[in-house]
């Protein structure tokens, strides 16, 4: 990565933190026990793991014990997912939305196939649950909600809050995949009257490769896999531990900085919005206000997401797309395709997200690189013509 | 991912435009992956005099149409036909495997060019 | 941990190798991307991890596309043996020995409650499974055996190879977890017959919170979790690339070194037993030859394992124990039980497990703090007194 | 884990040894988790003059030996039955959760040369 890049990709990955680099290296060299031994250099690094359950916790205003650390946002949605439904032997009814990430999506086909029921409650076309739908879509059975709290590809929030009440109501377990809220906006899992909530620590500039559940404490799920009896048997194997070393100082830093990340991220965010829309035969993807601060979303019709993803990338700015091409299927994003895009609107999605270190400078430097991308795939485009 | 040459091609394609007075016209569309591609011949003394495209697609659908159009200028329709998707992604130094379908646009709107314009169909 | 530290723990953990950290570190700084990304960041990062599965597959003999990373040994173990028995549809039977680690004892105990039968081949005296009793145990159903290359207590080595001519002339799949054996040992899953096995970096100077499957080409299992279809969908999260690099490298250079650190280790080991047996009243555990190059494992007759773990590691030793209470279980291990041990035998071992670093004087001060020891914590036993 | 009383206790056992005068003996013992433990009294004038143990056990087992042993010298047999499990444990400042029952080793073995004692049997 030379330094002229453009990073607008902070939905896939972000950098990690220099903070959270330094607090993760004493734990690669010299503190390396095994946090389950009992000598000395075991003992140590326990310490230090819990002091990162802390920090988690109350970034999220939560308890240290109801904190378990798994690999990713993947494990952890799969965690609540399976979890609830294992201790529920093969029976039962799950609501869910149709926008959601495939460590959810593709649980629930898969829990399908094991014999529980799953509802999927469409959106709206700026992608948002109606709760009233989700209320009609309650059975007698209906044991888990999960509704992620914003959505990865066109960033629209999801009244998270009120889908917990009722949930709560109801005497329905709630899980809410917060992977890209958490480090970016408030999360307190209290107000939002949930049970089951994962992150994932690569989001917020901390290290990949780890994340965490939250599960609210009494309530007991069954493990995705067995071991050595680690996080409290919920989670076993020997413990990442420079990873969640690494992933409580980021989420510490983050949860600091949220105010004026938020404010500077929606300002950049509405100015690129603002600019993209007008090169013209552009569709803004999502709700128009509620959205991630550092989501931008939008269709450039008549060409391919991933053909101006490349010719992006040559010009050093990363982004991605909800294109079929993009992701190696032939199927555009089920998001995209769940708002009510065509084809080939779908298509033609490209997604920058903004994120730490992006500057009004780059924001400009995208605006000023994308309309002759634009122009110079219209200018090839069979449909392009047509329409004209 | 791309080799240099589809880079290339994507970066400079061969032939992109239409032909207003051509002699064929093809089309070509995965309703799945949703890329599209149109063809015009112009022909002379039985041989593609002039050849051009258009393409919605990605990259590889790009460099693609691009390849064909080079590797068939020139050609008598029949020798045309005998171009294929893989002679396509052959002469591009090869494509990911998930991206093989985008290539067979190509050879499949000229098929179609050709199958129209042996059938009397005239472009427009 | 200060310097005067004799670490004897390798068991459990190593220290992180300066080498793979090296590796690593480009991809905590600059080489962020996420390996699914089109750009270029995205693009560099997956060819990295593509070296590093490749560097994986060598050291084993396979191919790179045969190799799927994990989070560690425990999730490789659980995916392996779930893995193969979800296909099944909850039924057929699993064959194991009874002295696996918890993360394939713990699986197969789950797999039992889930519908699938499960034969526990018992050990000899010294740890080892005979091919002969785990061949009368092959029913018509039966579809997976699994086996590992060396225990992790009592450092015992089966014979895999043995193991793995009799499954494929039964048409059995064969596992093994090889978390102990990898970097230490040669291993070759060609000659091993195997179809599955298992590994983990940090038992090799690898980074925490990576392991690697090997799935022999051709054979379909089920993924333990459901996401964005990395690691060709069986084991989907964005990838721990740090921690992928910190394996290859790692595994790459333990590989080069097991010739000299196998004759070095197993010479500190066998001057290790000797002057513990010298102490009186010290029985060895696991085979005699047939071991791990750094396993020893002894039980301090008369006294509990955790207080001598305890007064060691006041002297700046780590070791660990077999005995329940270092495990904070009631029970003492379950290896101990299988060999034989009886109960306050059981409860008086203690591992000392040598690895990369370790020299002939941290063997001799071992032997020379270990006798009073012994002897402070056997004047205080009534055991001791009544058996004299 | 541990705090550093135990620890102290633990390096430091205070009444460790037999006593072969003494006046009660008792035993206890947790068959699952291994622990076995002998207490010695030595009784005068209805209180207990001077104790002794000896413990197989973990390094909390052993502190918890020690303390109980500080913490009944010099009571009557009466006061001696009033201390509990839980006493021991506070008295070391705490003990780890999983710990919690190799305290109660010492207040059974106490318990159990009382009762030996006042049953009329002698040590031996
Ligand atoms: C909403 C959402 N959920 C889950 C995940 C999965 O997280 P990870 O890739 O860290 O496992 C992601 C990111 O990929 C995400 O954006
Ligand atoms: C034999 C064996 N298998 C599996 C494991 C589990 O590996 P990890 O803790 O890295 O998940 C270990 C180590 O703890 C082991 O020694």
């Amino acid at each position: 990565m030379t330094s002229r890049l453009i990073y607008m990709d902070h939905g896939a990955t972000t950098p990690l933190r220099e903070e959270a680099l330094e607090a993760m290296m004493p734990f690669l060299k010299g503190q390396y026990g095994n946090p389950s031994s009992l000598h000395a250099p075991g003992r140590e690094v326990r310490n230090a793991v819990e002091e990162a359950r802390e920090k988690t916790a109350r970034a999220l205003s939560a308890q240290p014990e109801e904190i378990y650390f798994t690999a990713g946002g993947t494990e952890a949605n799969n965690l609540a997912l399976r979890g609830a439904a294992k201790i529920r032997n093969g029976s039962g009814h799950i609501i869910t939305s149709s926008v959601e990430h495939h460590a959810v999506l593709d649980v629930c086909k898969d829990l399908e196939k094991e014999g529980y029921e799953v509802t999927y409650v469409p959106v709206d076309q700026y992608g948002k649950v109606n709760p009233e739908t989700l209320k009609n879509a309650i059975k007698d059975d209906t044991f888990l909600i999960s509704v992620m709290a914003a959505n990865n590809e066109i960033g629209t929030m999801q009244p998270v809050q009120e889908i917990g009440r009722l949930a709560r109501e109801n005497n329905i377990l709630f899980h809410t995949d917060a992977v890209q809220v958490v480090g970016q906006l408030p999360v307190d899992v209290q107000e939002m009257n949930v049970d089951f909530l994962s992150l994932s620590a690569h989001k917020f500039n901390g290290p990949k490769g780890i994340g965490a559940l939250y599960v609210r404490r009494g309530i007991k799920i069954a493990p995705l896999y067995q071991g050595g009896g680690q996080e409290r048997k919920l989670r076993p194997g020997t413990e990442n531990v420079p990873g969640i070393i690494g992933l409580g100082r980021a989420l510490e830093l983050a949860t600091e900085e949220i105010p004026g990340k938020k404010k500077h991220l929606e300002s950049l965010r509405d100015r690129l919005i603002k600019g993209l829309l007008g090169i013209g035969d552009v569709i803004l993807n999502g709700h128009p206000d509620e959205r991630l601060p550092g989501n931008v979303n939008v269709s450039f019709k008549y060409i391919e997401g991933e053909s101006v993803l490349l010719s992006l990338d040559m010009e050093g700015i990363a982004a991605s797309s909800g294109s079929a091409c993009s992701s190696g299927s032939l199927e555009p994003s089920h998001v995209l395709s769940a708002i009510g895009l065509e084809h080939s609107e779908a298509h033609g999605s490209v997604r920058f997200s903004l994120g730490r270190g992006n500057t009004e400078a780059d924001v400009e430097t995208v605006l000023e690189k994308a309309p002759p991308i634009v122009e110079r795939l219209r200018n090839m485009s069979p449909t392009y013509h047509r329409s004209q | 991912m791309y080799n240099d040459k589809i880079v290339e091609h994507f970066n400079n394609p061969r032939n992109v435009g239409e032909l207003k007075d051509a002699d064929a016209v093809g089309d070509a569309g995965s309703f799945k992956c949703g890329d599209t591609m149109k063809l015009y011949l112009k022909l002379k003394d039985g041989r593609i005099d002039d050849i051009k495209f258009q393409t919605f697609g990605c990259a590889a659908a790009i460099a693609s149409s691009s390849m064909l159009t080079e590797l068939v200028k020139g050609k008598t329709l029949d020798e045309a036909l005998q171009v294929t998707n893989q002679d396509v992604a052959d002469e591009l130094g090869g494509l990911p495997p998930l991206k093989m379908h985008c290539s067979n646009l190509a050879a499949d709107a000229l098929h179609n060019a050709i199958a129209n314009y042996r059938e009397g169909k005239q472009a427009g």
